[in-house]
């Protein structure tokens, strides 16, 4: 696999795409989403795995976002996602709110190849006026009226993540979160940042192999060294929660946001420019 | 009225760890405990630091998750009946146990947007008991009807369901819930059943006189403010800074 | 997690069970079912995931077994499973035929929690005519006519296999052999042997926690010291393959196969008095 | 006929090999081989030794197996469309080119009794293209049609399927399938026409003049001695032994 920098992974996502990502606690793509800010994306239609936090709120209010599937979008401890809320009641994005194992169902039957997958639950929420794309049916396996939902395949266009590792062959160590091995499986294409590249086949070693993703569902590695800052990766390091403070606060505003960006994303030359 | 040193959150949790005892309930082998759920997570580390037979399973410690199938685990968990309890909040809570994690106004919170559903719409029907846990006590969250249903506490029948609402601990009370409505079950110094009359939107049942909601024991505090904290705050370090005044030195706690 | 021994374990297998059991490249759990065939257990319902080998095959020989669910038994290398073939043809065992994705997708609809999962393909096979308890529907989600077979949810009520190590709390490390995880959360007991105890958490562990199934899932570990032999184990040793040979070669006639159990399945009394 | 040296085993395996680089059919990027698969293993790494750009999924290598989902994650990949190209055999084989897993006589093999249909019933149907294997060449193999049908050749309109057999190669020839019936493309060395008919149940069309199989070239040989040996033998270390007198001298490599 021939490794390429950050901005050129960033430029590999067109606008309009379906972008898959993991939430706060889960190798969030940071460093990734910094750079498709600075390449100036546009009409993103996010989903969050199951949920979405900083990246999706970071992206929306860059302006990158038309639209947000996802079971919640929050800051944890932080707070709310400012962004999230006034672009909504700005109208500037729309939202197709689910639930965690929805999210998780869907992936999975595209994950199996086939077109829906049935989960228990949720009927009784108004969720499910809210997705013409769901349908109620009655068990058919069930000798009594048993109704239950069947979600529709869910296959992004692009997932993109920030894991501890990869390898020369494309092979991505995520460790237990392994929701990502069913995202990548899930998806069309599948982008990765890394904190290192190692010189081993991940594949080849039994103790980290269980951990490992296949590169053949990776279509691309950029080295992004604290690629997850602000968000903490694993037991590589912890979250930053000042950042996230200083962040929660300034994206209350426009204004605030716009700082926030000409601070820590945008680069040296537009910072000087602002 | 409040013994000096005993902090509301302490009575909180300690409110929330005797319903999760309650011999009446069904048993509590293992409970999961989602996302920012402080006061839940430490009920149930407070539960098993009595010495209780129970499993935790603790969604959002940054190391040492005790999955391994990734977030689906959970979900998965409680489709298979192995979860006995979980602890579910809302935006807006009403008298039939309906939870609303969405916004109010109309679908998706055109008044005021909330986070959304997260799992609840899967979590509340899937677990023989949840506790709902809401600290604000106002007409503003708890509403005679939700504008909107992320989880509903009652399904019709023929909807496959193992359990609903057992109790919702507020910052003022504890009501018990019977599958069809709530009961004032218990009242946080301070408080009088015209209090909570006066700040709760749904109507409820009230008993002939409702008792004082239990201190925590001194038993209780030692372990609240030494082990308790201390599996709680690599997780919620802000939570633990503010309610026991625990600094953290360890970076890599943080 | 009281640890306790082979016997112990096996004596926890009532009678008429329906037991799973992996194939012989996925850490087959042979020391149990040597235990079993001393302990003379019977009218098992095994289940193969998704094939069945050796151990199947000497658990039918031995007279445990009223009936197999799988997608295969074979001896590998070896040839074709000689007790199977030949208890079917006596009409002492039934068989019912599947297909390896189709006990996969039964198994993951248990651990989901859900009555059944739809998978592709398989339409067409005179498999389907011979499970009246699948069932093809029409897929809901498709603008035209697309037949789609639904496998109903599969819970044995116990899973065995053979792990590399436990640790004191029950979590079990089986590696890349997740569809081991997928039967553990599935199966209503979960019964394992390993070759050690380790004295560290595997969950707390960020290297070991993505090969490891919680112990919430199991019920009992018993420590086994090459407890896969005949069969291989990962990494840790080899399969016979003499062994194999003169399994495959002794189990062609019922003497044979009395041959061998006396030599390496029966207790030393036996032995002797045989 | 039979140029010296060179094993019918070594023939076969470079048949399939150039059935996989068959520029006519669709691309094979990534091919899995199952279970008990010698030959087909052996032309897939014949045809990445070659130097093609071809990612080789190997399911039973004791080690170093390419799966992190357990064995379920073949299924997968095919229901994905993730594999191009796959391997199937069968006890029986039809000229619609159904395959017996199963058994002979009524379900369940009341006759002879196979070992079962493994993941045929699915693979089939989910790989764009698949090519039969079946080292013997007999009526008893090759029949009119099946006694029970593990894996169907051919599926009804409304039926999802990605594609079916490509070609059968046997013992004595190889054999190309259109989507409807077979038709002789080759004969190996010693065969003749009326050979292949008098061993072959089924009906199946021949062209004017059927060449024959052509012989494995002296690099093809090469590569297959040296580095296709070398990355078999941990798995068919018995199929080296007798096809290459390749002893195994690492223990733990059987």
């Amino acid at each position: 696999m021939p490794q390429i920098d950050l901005d050129q992974l960033a430029a590999g996502v067109p606008d309009g795409a379906m972008l898959a990502l993991p939430p706060d606690n889960s190798l969030s793509p940071a460093a990734f989403a910094h750079a498709l800010v600075r390449r100036g994306v546009r009409g993103l239609r996010l989903l969050g795995v199951p949920v979405s936090g900083y990246v999706t709120d970071l992206l929306i209010g860059a302006g990158c976002v038309q639209s947000v599937h996802t079971s919640a979008v929050t800051l944890g401890e932080a707070g709310t996602a400012p962004r999230f809320v006034a672009a909504l009641a700005a109208g500037r994005i729309t939202v197709t709110d689910s639930t965690c194992p929805a999210i998780h169902t869907g992936l999975q039957a595209a994950e199996k190849g086939v077109p829906f997958m049935p989960l228990r639950g949720v009927i009784g929420s108004d969720l499910v006026a809210h997705r013409p794309d769901w349908k109620v049916m009655d068990n058919p396996f069930a000798d009594h009226p048993d109704a239950i939902l069947l979600i529709p395949a869910l296959s992004p266009d692009i997932a993109a993540f920030h894991a501890v590792c990869a390898d020369p062959h494309g092979n991505v160590y995520v460790g237990r979160r392994r929701e990502l091995a069913t995202l990548a499986h899930a998806a069309k294409r599948t982008l990765v940042t890394v904190e290192r590249i190692v010189d081993f086949n991940l594949l080849e070693d039994e103790r980290m192999a269980p951990g490992t993703i296949n590169g053949l569902y990776v279509e691309n590695v950029a080295v992004a060294a604290r690629g997850a800052w602000p968000i903490g990766l694993l037991d590589e390091y912890p979250l930053d929660a000042a950042h996230f403070a200083e962040y929660a606060k300034l994206a209350r505003t426009e204004d605030g946001f716009r700082t926030y960006l000409e601070r820590h994303v945008l680069p040296p030359a537009a910072q000087a420019a602002a | 009225m409040t013994p000096a040193g005993i902090a509301p959150a302490e009575r909180l949790i300690t409110a929330i760890a005797r319903l999760i005892l309650d011999p009446a309930a069904p048993p509590a082998r293992h409970i999961a405990v989602g996302a920012a759920s402080a006061i839940p997570a430490a009920a149930s580390w407070l539960v098993k630091k009595l010495g209780h037979d129970v499993r935790l399973s603790l969604l959002h410690r940054p190391t040492g998750n005790p999955f391994t199938e990734g977030t689906r685990e959970l979900f998965d968990l409680a489709g298979q009946g192995r979860i006995d309890l979980f602890f579910l909040g809302g935006g807006q809570i009403d008298g039939q146990a309906n939870l609303n994690l969405i916004g109010t106004g109309n679908w998706p919170g055109t008044g005021a947007r909330f986070p959304g559903s997260f799992g609840s719409a899967f979590m509340y029907l899937m677990t023989p008991r949840t506790i709902l846990f809401r600290e604000e006590h106002t007409k503003r969250v708890l509403v005679p009807r939700v504008d909107n249903i992320s989880a509903p506490g009652i399904s019709a029948p023929g909807v496959f369901r193992r359990g609903t609402a057992q109790a919702l601990v507020t910052g003022k009370c504890v009501f018990t819930f019977d599958g069809a409505a709530f009961t004032l079950a218990s009242l946080h110094p301070g408080e009088t059943e015209a209090s909570i009359r006066a700040a709760t939107g749904f109507d409820y049942a009230t008993s002939a006189q409702t008792p004082e909601t239990a201190d925590p024991t001194e038993a209780e505090l030692a372990l609240l403010r030494g082990p308790v904290c201390d599996e709680m705050h690599a997780t919620y370090p802000e939570f633990c800074r503010r309610v026991w005044g625990r600094e953290t030195t360890d970076r890599n706690a943080a």
